[in-house]
């Protein structure tokens, strides 16, 4: 069950991400890296995080995308117009993704053997209490890191409404 | 049966689980649109519904049949998929929160080996967080059905409900945390069993002192159904309808059913929440009767009476309270609720941990 | 019934999403897009992260998602704001044509 | 029982003052600034008046100390914030509080009419805390702290009218002229540390005390360099120039740190590193030649100053050189004995002075006054105590200070004692001359000053006073109460600040060597060694007061009974008398030597050939590279995010081969 969900989800969020290049319309690639975050999300509570699928579900396909499809909406942007160097691009980028991938599987697939026979999966029910585990981690040892980031997160949201609001 | 793998009789028994429980919300959904137009009409000083059986109970099923009828309208320049796929979105993200309500106490029954709980599709441990998030991607089928229509009312209403939704949904999971806290723990169950020792008295709405919290709850969800008095995205006075203006036939009632689908699950949060779900409001005042079918079944009417009151409650408010106006709207969300929330957070954890 | 699934799968998920963002961010050519690359490298990220936690048995893997997200969404919020204005004086999201930093 | 911690409050008053004048200041009101003013100097007052009654009870300790907490603390050295109160200390200290209180009494009446009323208070009370800092601090950084900032406190007094040229140039020479004293100071510093590992006082001393074998070498070194940085501060040659001209700062100013308290700091400093002082005849001959030196040459050029201020400022550079022979003698009792009257009468004297210019609304020409003896009484009565003061006619308080330090002198075993006696006795008859020539000068004959003030009105000439005070001229009238009560006061310490002293010569105790005894034991040992010789010191006495008597007549003939007769005295020798009315010539000689040859080297050599050839080319090397380079370069930056974006994934991968191929270790 757990290579078959791995499998359904790893192939939609593949599908999703393969989407969200090839869609030529903004609002088709945010509906795609929806997907993709879904099945993350998935895949997330098989490898039994479940608080950050939640999260994931909630912060990024819930608040993140949708606060780009709103944006999407709101400056109702139409589709993508070639442009002189938009070609140069293609040139450069497949090559250069593919490139990245390839180093990238190179250095885990040499790497598997060491990281040896480590499997996962098998604790789909598992009734641990993960919430517990990682607010603990996070309210005690983790505590400065914690308020910091609220402090980033409060300075973010002045940075955002003085960045958008209209100017008298 | 006994050919059967375990693995099988487990598909087998949710799927029929499943399927039980979306007729069941599905006819619901269809009753309480015909309760609301009753009640709104007697609020009205007339009959409502009642052509259509005895005392109109038919009338879902005609309306039914009238909207599968109706020609399926495209239009031209519309986003085709997203057009479509739009109020499906809507429905299912309505439909799927029910999956983690329980309806009454633990009842497992075995089959084959593999135990079932039979009141609750699925016992996840982060039961509340998956409504939340649940709920917080239902805002696509609205946006999206605004977009795809290319229609200015249409994106317009669904500018609003997006924006309302995401105001919102902060102060309803801020609300939540009071309850969690109280109970500490985020599966539905766990919350119930954790106000049902005395009854009433130890709701969190009375004894837990969550009334605060339930209030903003309240708040919180009648704008997250865009319900009335939040229901600005569809103003049929400003908007036309709002999103679904382009919208006719089946599409059209995914997104009634998906409203209803709405109201529903977020009463029966509440009663989970608040009003300790199917536990008996008097505890152990009424000593334990019948037998063991009734007393698995006592708690679903507990259940199914509470949650019966919260969608009064929503008819009522919608026949009495007038619209508010859109900044009002933003400025209630952001400067009253999500600072009360906080409050009532800070008070809680305060008292709990003073508690000890 | 568990079939169990090594790590080196998740791995290579994860490289597939991350080359996907990378190429992404190159080719697209909408400033929103661009970001929406990221937030996807990002998630690619994060699936190593959660992978490995669960290899370790770790809860750590997992707060540093956690604390990844809450970046991701501040990130978002003031980066749309961003794209907001810039979309508000250069009535474009192009990015081939957003270029002050050239002259 | 005295509590320590009280010592921290008397410098941390004044600050406290200092910060709220200095940052508020300009917002309150005048009555409020001269409250705070007076309140952060009449506490630190009061508190060293009951420190002085405890330490004088019996069973006293000698010295109470007080540390707060290292400062610098490295391995093997560290330096406190402490303070030690001894006698030497409980005298500064009075001379401090109790003068510096009287004159800030008296700046209130005559600073009534400026502007940066606020800003003037401010800098005093930052010189007190400064100073008081100097007197009371128990290691050698401390003290320079203190030294330092009375340096910073006496250049913004100075320059206070710092909208006119001179008195701003007037700051700055002083403060250039300080820094190099400071630098001697300095070096010494560095000499000691090397040498003894700290700069605790204590420490350093008992440490010089435990070695009686230790003599001359680093010791006159350091020594030396102290002298060096004590004649900075205190205004002798060579560094005296400053003095003279940091008259252009209020009297007030003048009186407090220009005569009483910040220019005693060099015999202070001497004093009290009498320990080291006396292991080194060599240094202590040099400070006692400087010291007669100064006396003398001060005291020439004091003779023809025509300007009353600065007829005092040469006078308090020869005082100074009294004291500074004094010490070099080894009489450091008679040198802190001298250095207290002469707080006393010399302070009087500029507040007298202040209260003559206040009275001819800023006229400081002695040429064009006269006659006032009837028209400002109190002023005249109590200037005339102080200068009888500084003449040493007894019994008024500089005769038996002044008499001490030369009978020192003349007995003392320095080979040239008995030219130094001479010397300074010289000085003193010419101390009087000067200063009857003042008075006589200002207070008799026929009033001038309304002539001169009609011709100025007439020719729209510049007037040479202080600002401000032009701005109200009218007729002459005396000062009020706020600036006599000062001065009344100042007289009465003049006419009795000296008994303390009484030699037993005369008849008296001497009670200030007595109250000295346990500070300079070890120093005077040698120098007191010489069997007290009562008749000698009579003798020495009349002679002196002879001398002063001697200085009043001259100054009586030639400036009471025929006026004229100085000015055709002078036209006798003119080349003489140009050569002492410009100070023979030393500003123009340092110029000369000193600053035209560095100035040259710096324009040409350091101007022309370092900065514009080296540091200018080396700059515009440096940036022709760059712009060579960044031509190249900058093609990268296109403004293109995605060709950014290009260049980061280029990079991100070129780490990862590196990594991957580089530094494959398993």
């Amino acid at each position: 069950m757990q290579l078959a969900l791995f499998l359904i989800f790893g192939g939609l969020a593949i599908a999703g991400a393969i989407n969200l290049l090839l869609q030529k319309h903004p609002i088709n690639s945010a509906l795609s890296l929806v997907v993709v975050m879904m099945s993350l999300a998935v895949l997330y509570w098989s490898l039994g995080a479940e608080f950050l699928a939640a999260a994931q579900v909630i912060v990024y396909s819930g608040a993140i995308m949708v606060l780009f499809v709103f944006v999407i909406m709101l400056l109702n942007a139409g589709e993508e117009e070639h442009t002189h160097g938009s070609r140069a691009a293609y040139i450069a980028g497949f090559p250069g993704a593919a490139a990245i991938f390839c180093v990238l599987s190179f250095v885990f697939l040499t790497e598997s053997k060491h990281l040896g026979s480590a499997n996962l999966g098998g604790q789909l029910s598992q009734a641990s209490n993960n919430i517990a585990e990682i607010s603990s981690v996070l309210f005690t040892k983790l505590l400065l890191p914690f308020e910091v980031t609220s402090i980033l997160i409060l300075v973010a949201i002045l940075g955002a409404v003085v960045l958008a609001r209209k100017e008298q | 049966m006994s050919h059967l793998n375990p693995f099988v009789t487990f598909l087998l028994l949710n799927i029929l689980k499943l399927a039980v429980v979306l007729v069941l919300t599905l006819t619901a959904v269809a009753y309480t649109v015909l309760l609301e137009r009753k009640v709104l009409g007697r609020m009205q000083n007339r009959w409502g519904p009642s052509r259509v059986g005895p005392f109109g109970l038919l009338q879902p099923l005609a309306d039914g049949i009238k909207l599968f009828l109706k020609e399926d309208l495209l239009p031209f320049a519309s986003d085709r998929p997203l057009f479509i796929v739009a109020p499906i979105i809507a429905l299912t993200c309505s439909l799927v929160s029910i999956a983690v309500v329980p309806f009454g106490a633990l009842q497992t029954i075995t089959v084959n080996g593999v135990g079932v709980d039979i009141f609750n599709v699925a016992n996840v441990n982060i039961g509340l967080l998956v409504v939340l998030g649940i709920t917080s991607i239902g805002v696509y089928g609205i946006a999206l059905s605004g977009w795809s229509s290319n229609n200015k009312f249409a994106l317009l209403g669904s500018l609003r409900a997006t924006s309302q939704m995401i105001s919102y949904e902060l102060a309803l999971g801020l609300s939540l945390v009071g309850v969690v806290l109280r109970a500490g723990s985020l599966n539905l169950r766990d919350i119930v069993a954790s106000q049902s020792a005395h009854g009433a008295a130890s709701w969190n709405v009375f004894g837990g002192f969550q009334f605060v919290a339930f209030f903003i709850y309240l708040m919180a969800a009648y704008a997250e159904t865009n319900r009335s008095p939040f229901d600005l995205p569809e103003a049929e006075s400003e908007l036309v309808a709002g999103y679904h203006t382009e919208y006719s036939s089946m599409k059209f009632a995914m997104f009634f059913m998906a409203e209803y689908a709405n109201m529903i699950t977020v009463a029966c949060v509440a009663t989970l929440l608040f009003f300790g779900g199917p536990s008996s409001p008097f505890g152990n005042l009424i000593p334990a009767f019948g037998g063991p079918v009734i007393q698995a079944i006592l708690p679903i009417m507990w259940f199914i009476l509470k949650v019966l009151c919260f969608l009064l409650l929503y008819i009522w408010v919608r026949g009495t309270m007038p619209r508010f106006r859109y900044d009002q709207l933003m400025a209630f969300g952001w400067k009253v609720l999500l600072p009360i929330a906080m409050v009532n957070i800070l008070v809680t954890s305060l008292v709990l941990a003073l508690r000890g | 019934m568990s079939a169990q699934v090594p790590i080196a799968y998740y791995l290579i998920l994860a490289a597939i999403l991350f080359s996907t963002g990378v190429a992404a961010f190159l080719i697209k050519r909408n400033i929103i897009t661009i970001f929406m690359s990221i937030e996807l490298m990002l998630n690619a990220v994060n699936l190593t992260f959660v992978a490995f936690a669960h290899m370790w048995h770790q809860v750590q893997g997992q707060i540093f998602v956690f604390f990844v997200m809450v970046v991701a969404a501040a990130e978002a919020a003031v980066g749309l704001a961003i794209i907001i204005a810039i979309f508000r004086s250069r009535q474009t999201l192009n990015v081939d044509q957003i270029n002050l930093l050239k002259n | 029982m005295f509590n320590t911690n009280l010592l921290w409050l008397i410098p941390l008053l004044p600050f406290t003052g200092f910060l709220i004048n200095g940052t508020i200041g300009r917002k309150l009101s005048r009555p409020v600034v001269t409250a705070i003013a007076l309140l952060a100097t009449a506490y630190p007052a009061y508190i060293v008046a009951t420190l002085w009654m405890y330490m004088k009870s019996a069973g006293a300790p000698e010295s109470i100390s007080i540390v707060s907490r290292p400062w610098i603390a490295i391995t093997g050295f560290h330096v406190d914030f402490a303070f030690t109160v001894d006698h030497l200390t409980l005298i500064m200290l009075g001379v401090v509080t109790g003068v510096g209180f009287l004159i800030h009494l008296y700046s209130a009446g005559y600073m009534a009419h400026e502007d940066g009323y606020w800003r003037f208070f401010a800098y005093l009370n930052l010189f007190m805390f400064f100073m008081l800092v100097l007197v009371l601090s128990s290691n050698f950084l401390l003290l320079f702290v203190g030294w330092e900032g009375v340096g910073l406190a006496s250049y913004l007094l100075i320059g206070f009218y710092f909208k006119k040229d001179s008195a701003a140039n007037a700051g700055k020479k002083a403060f250039v002229v300080n820094r190099i004293g400071d630098f001697g100071f300095l070096l010494a510093m560095f000499l000691i540390i090397s040498h003894f590992g700290s700069l605790d006082f204590h420490h350093v001393f008992s440490n010089i005390a435990a070695n009686p074998d230790w003599k001359g070498g680093t010791l006159t070194a350091i020594a030396l360099l102290l002298v060096l940085g004590a004649a900075g501060k205190s205004a002798q040659i060579p560094l005296y120039v400053w003095l003279p001209d940091a008259m252009e700062g209020p009297t007030p100013v003048s009186a407090l740190i220009h005569a009483a308290t910040m220019v005693t700091a060099g015999i202070y400093m001497v004093a009290r590193c009498h320990v080291l002082f006396d292991r080194s005849p060599y240094a202590l001959g040099v400070v006692a030649i400087i010291g007669a030196a100064t006396a003398l040459f001060a005291a020439c050029i004091g003779m023809v100053q025509n300007d009353i201020k600065r007829v005092l400022a040469y006078s308090t550079v020869s005082q100074l050189g009294y004291m500074f022979l004094a010490c070099g003698v080894g009489a450091y009792t008679a040198g802190i004995f001298h250095l207290l009257t002469h707080a006393f009468f010399k302070a009087l004297l500029f507040l007298a002075a202040g209260s003559v210019i206040h009275a001819l609304s800023g006229e400081q020409d002695m040429r064009n006054m006269g006659g006032l003896r009837k028209r400002i009484p109190v002023t005249f009565w109590t200037m005339t105590m102080g200068v009888i003061a500084i003449a040493g006619i007894p019994p008024w308080a500089g005769f038996f200070s002044k008499d001490e330090i030369l009978y020192q002198a003349f007995v003392s075993p320095n080979p040239l004692g008995k030219l130094l006696w001479f010397v300074g006795l010289v000085t003193a008859l010419m101390t009087s001359f000067y200063m009857f020539r003042l008075w006589f000068k200002t207070f008799f004959g026929e009033s001038r000053f309304e002539a001169s003030q009609a011709a100025q009105a007439h020719s729209h000439a510049a007037h040479t006073d202080e600002a401000g005070h032009a701005t109200h001229a009218h007729g002459v009238h005396e000062s009020p109460a706020i600036m006599t009560i000062p001065l009344i006061v100042l007289a009465i310490l003049s006419i009795v600040g000296g008994w303390v002293g009484v030699p037993a010569a005369l008849g008296g105790h001497n009670e200030i060597e007595a109250f000295l005894e346990p500070v300079f034991t070890s120093g005077t040992a040698e120098a007191v060694a010489t069997v007290a010789n009562h008749s000698l010191e009579l003798t020495l006495a009349v002679v002196s007061v002879l001398a002063a008597a001697l200085g009043f007549v001259i100054a009586f003939a030639l400036y009471y009974k025929k006026p004229g007769t100085a000015a055709a005295f002078a036209k006798k020798a003119p080349a003489l008398y140009r050569l002492v009315d410009n100070k023979f010539y030393v500003d123009e000689i340092y110029d000369a030597v000193i600053i035209t040859p560095l100035l040259m080297f710096t324009r040409l050599f350091l101007g022309g050939f370092v900065d514009s050839g080296l540091v200018n080319g080396s700059g515009a090397l440096a940036g022709l590279t760059t712009r060579g380079l960044s031509s190249v370069t900058r093609r990268i930056q296109s403004g293109n995010i995605r060709s950014y974006a290009g260049w980061l994934a280029i990079g991100a991968a070129a780490v990862m081969i590196v990594m991957l191929f580089g530094f494959w270790q398993h």
